[in-house]
């Protein structure tokens, strides 16, 4: 095994790939833009390098200059986690070149997954239904209409190079046509340095679902277990769970060979997910290919008692897998919420600053997998996500009900975050029923505006407590103070007459 | 002592009472005893609402705005010693023009009107990006573009006055 | 299944056990001594009531008043969680004589078990072997060196009612026996209102072994494996682990037996555990029964997947057990490490005090069960545990790897732990090897004057840090200020223009 | 700059110096690139010592009193500048009187010793008693009782002087 592994990325995936490092006694180098001078991925590795400026494409998408470091550190190994780098197959060729190991598929099976008009063409030559859509990038406006209608509105603009719901655009109508795809072209330009989109059949109300593979350099490959991921909002998801509430053995076995044969057929290995759309009678499209560790992957381990990273780890130094797919026999129930910094009741609006107070959940079947702590600052130039909440249960019920308990004890103040939202999410009746599709939330009416009267005696309390306390300065009960105001000396005195009689 | 606590519009008339040395908090006829802590000298506090634990945060500006951050909403309210007959207060919902704010902190990456253009109930007005997000900002009401107060490539915070539409 | 639960307890146990209640829709009801008003378990709770003063003597261990809040709170059941209450007979009584469910044993059981003597008996009728020693409690010095001399030195001293090591004394010699015996007698007065002592003989190097069991009020009775529990100081366990390194499936199922055999002789339901003794043969002796929920219980419920407190409550409203046997299959391998408010190097001297900084571990295969939060003042009047760190893996190995991943990421400051101290006994080769037994921390030469060099430098550089700010107020990197540091404006600009080209 | 940094007897040279905006630390002859940051008012620190971070809290007193705690490790020391040659400053070893220190908040509950009372190493003087824990305080070496500074039922604080052994 390696001796040093360099984590070309920040916040809660950078820490949690770090987490397996060490475990495996691998040090964690982690590298961060001036933005991340102190974010918890660098005060929890163990060296840690200045990438670049705060913009992404100055630090985490400075390819050369990752490279470098991890040739400074001695590094023998780049994991690239997801987001930023990790699709790129050009970064993970000058890796290679550069002598170090890519944690990650072949550069040739991420350039043909990572173009996801290739990548449909693999899907239908080995028999792997598709949705209808173009076969080609979209150069423009006009010829987007065209194509659009001639699949008939309403269309999914998608990012050729994309993921994680940018660049993704819903277009119902001619009209909105224009703006939408200019929007689609920036963001995917911004976000992956290609502002290349495509067009696909919107399916109504269809649910998402992915599958989880894994493959060695042999040939070997295992499919382990579907993931449910239809609870979107902007396109990208909030809620994921494992098992899909509405799999049955049949169809997963059937997904999962899909996936298999797909990973084979595009000389895939490492860990990677392939996506799904579900429609209302189980028919199964093949959406694209993540090539890469997804945000989502602890719903699987959870079940498994797995660890991906170290899967993902071992592959890459050219070990064989461990295990068969016989071998894989999940346990229970899982569902993931990832809690952002954003306003759910302002269209998902980010929401960074500093964090003035967190507690985080704890305890029986909760894993968190967070990236910040009380004093930090949240930065404005990356993706804002906090931290990933994952319940675990024998039965959905079971871990829904302990992912309300642990979304009723999630504090964080300074910053808003959406774990309202996700408790009405879970509480909602449908929901429950496992009646979920991609479109779930554009139909969920959702305000804040509730507990107006817990928030009235808090905030009279509060500001009265003030107005005192600048009037007479009465002193408050703070913890430095508790110790006087209880009496301490003589409570002690009454304590220790009570035992010594 | 007796204030009045407004939501933008929407109020109620909050009463604190000291009765043998424990208070009590009115609201809509409803009296609970209340004990209040600070958690933390950032503004973190745990009230006691007949027993039942509410953990928030309070940041105070001066004029009685407070915002209240409960572990799961936030509400910005505005606090004032009622005076006038109980539940008879009303705030004056300011009828003026409507200011579109900054929803978050972020650089604004397009500007889409100009002052007197003429807009309607969901124009774009501006598209703000943040963390390699783009959001566009519409027109929360019919109108005319008045103030145009920031410009493309500027950075603005949570709050900044961005325009107004009268 | 009942509405309210009051949790007549403080710190992690009780949250631990509220977060059960909340999962299965149960309201947690806390009861809090003026100590504890804003303690974790309070601030975790539904509703909070105070029961009395600081002194345990008059809040948690008052039975009166904590019937009395439970009726006020319209609770229908009581959990005593494990020490205070939780292994008194009379107050099991007390609490199902006022129309209430107590989360425990029969009080019958709860009577024969607490005292150590009549325990032993039992065991020796059903033909569990016993440890040799005193058949009834010793009421004066002279009977005690008389006992003493006749079973041989080294003798232990335990409190008849007694269990977490209070009221514990090895006594080496006749010289040493007078004032261990008078300081066992004032412990276990104070720690359980009876100041009984027994003497046992002493087992050079013996493991702690325990079998956790389940039992229903209707014969079933499971054992749900094993814990070795042999890291301890001052008697008190610190590091537990399932399965023990040593146990072969041949023993197991013998140890199981028997337990299973001594809980149904007692008329024993709810969750409890036989402690036995184990000598380097393997041979096993009963130590006592813990007739209640037990510190250490996580790492049986994680290889299991299953819920002990639930179980419990589920048993104490009257349901069957929902599993036999043969459904106990546990996965891997679990290790808990007890993180105390103590220092080390100082005879473990317990070093409550305020909480100025708090991160917890996090992440895969690691929970924790802790009751302080950041801004917590440790109060001096109850047992100085902060946390449970509980982590699990497919193998020992792994799950070792996994805690001190889990170790090396704990920060706390303004108390000392013994957070260094796990690291090295984990560390240890003969731990390592699964070379254990009670008496191992004994052997075991510890000094927290290592990493001077570091600390010397740590300590120049905020020391110099400090006297520049206070000779220039040349200002600091804070979170507050970082925005403005980062030349945030320029920063932005430069982006924006790479942006849109 | 040059410190010399005592732990109760032993100590280190450290040398801060500036070199091109970076600041480098020697210690024993080996040059580290350091930088330090505040992570909150609390007195809580991260260092980057040849980018390996070091998260510490530090408290302050007056005459270079520092305490460190690693996450794992607190240190007690003292920090003066050093003026002598380097490497040759020691400090002076006290060999007055012994201060018997309660090293914890607690509760006197025995006092076994009288002043003139003779004591041998590991004799017991004092029973101390916190969360429900009783230990006993040992002579740290032979010698006669001097000072007795606590009674029976008294509280004490960390560090308070219970006696005195000369």
């Amino acid at each position: 095994m390696i001796q040093r592994l360099l984590v070309a990325n920040r916040g809660e995936i950078a820490i949690r790939i770090g987490r397996t490092a060490r475990d495996m006694g691998i040090e964690y180098i982690a590298i961060y833009s001036d933005a991340d001078r102190n974010a918890l991925h660098v005060l929890l590795s163990d060296r840690a390098y200045r990438v670049g400026p705060p913009e992404s494409e100055k630090s985490y998408l400075n390819m050369d200059r990752i490279i470098q470091i991890a040739k400074d550190a001695g590094a023998e190994a780049i994991h690239p986690g997801y987001g930023f780098l990790s699709e790129n197959a050009e970064f993970a060729e000058r890796v290679i070149e550069a002598g170090l190991i890519f944690v990650g598929p072949p550069p040739e099976a991420m350039r043909l997954m990572g173009d996801k008009l290739q990548a449909r063409k693999l899907a239908q030559k080995v028999g792997v239904p598709t949705v209808p859509g173009s076969r080609e990038g979209i150069s423009s406006v006009e010829e987007g209409i065209e194509v659009a209608r001639k699949i008939g509105f309403p269309v999914l603009l998608k990012a050729a190079m994309g993921g994680g719901g940018k660049g993704m655009r819903v277009v119902r109508s001619e009209e909105e046509f224009t703006s939408a795809f200019k929007l689609a072209q920036a963001e995917a330009l911004g976000a992956f340095g290609d502002s290349t989109i495509y067009i696909e059949k919107f399916i109504e109300n269809p649910r998402h679902v992915e599958m989880q593979i894994i493959a060695d350099r042999y040939g070997n490959v295992v499919y382990l277990g579907e993931r449910e991921c239809s609870i979107q909002r902007r396109h990208q998801k909030i809620i994921e769970e494992s098992p899909s509430p509405v799999m049955t053995p049949k169809k997963r076995k059937e997904m999962g060979e899909a996936a298999v044969e797909l990973i084979r057929a595009a000389g895939y290995y490492n860990a990677g997910t392939v996506e799904f759309l579900v429609d209302k009678d189980l028919n199964f499209y093949f959406l694209e290919v993540n090539a890469r560790l997804q945000v989502e992957h602890p719903v699987t381990e959870v079940r498994l008692g797995m660890d991906l990273v170290k899967e993902q780890l071992r592959v890459a130094v050219g070990e064989k897998l461990g295990f068969s797919q016989k071998d894989i026999q999940p346990r229970g129930w899982a569902i993931e919420a990832r809690i952002y910094a954003e306003d759910p009741a302002n269209n998902f609006f980010p929401s960074p600053g500093l964090i003035k107070f967190l507690r985080e959940p704890q305890g029986p079947y909760i894993r968190v997998d967070s990236g910040v702590y009380q004093g930090y600052e949240v930065p404005i130039y990356y993706d804002p996500m906090l931290s990933k909440l994952i319940a675990w249960g024998e039965t959905r019920q079971e871990a829904l009900a302990r992912l309300k308990r642990a979304l009723n004890e999630y504090i964080v103040f300074g910053i808003k975050t959406a774990i309202d939202f996700h408790k009405r999410i879970i509480e909602d009746e449908r929901f429950r029923r496992g009646e979920i599709h991609t479109g779930f939330l554009n139909e969920f009416t959702y305000t804040s505006l509730e507990r107006k009267k817990e928030a009235a005696i808090a905030g009279t309390l509060a500001y009265t407590r003030k107005s005192a306390a600048i009037s007479v300065d009465k002193g408050e009960c703070q913890p430095e103070s508790r110790w006087k105001t209880l009496g301490r000396e003589l409570a002690l005195k009454g304590g220790i007459d009570e035992i010594l009689g | 002592m007796r204030y009045w606590v407004d939501f933008d519009g929407e109020g109620f008339e909050v009463t604190i009472v000291e009765e043998n040395g424990t208070q009590k908090i009115i609201l809509n006829g409803e009296a609970k005893e209340v004990e209040l802590f600070k958690i933390d000298s950032n503004g973190t506090y745990v009230a006691y609402v007949d027993g039942a634990p509410l953990i928030f945060h309070a940041e105070i500006s001066g004029n009685g705005e407070v915002k209240v951050s409960l572990p799961d909403v936030t509400h910005q309210m505005n606090i004032v010693k009622s005076v006038g007959r109980s539940g008879e207060r009303r705030r004056v919902v300011d009828a003026g023009p409507a200011k579109i704010k900054s929803p978050m902190s972020g650089l604004i990456v397009d500007v889409m009107v100009e002052p007197g253009a003429s807009v309607e109930k969901g124009t774009p007005l501006i598209v703000l990006e943040a963390m390699k997000m783009r959001n566009e900002i519409k027109a929360p009401r019919p109108g005319i573009v008045k103030e145009l107060k920031v410009n493309k490539g500027q950075t603005v915070e949570t709050g900044t006055v961005l325009l107004t539409i009268e």
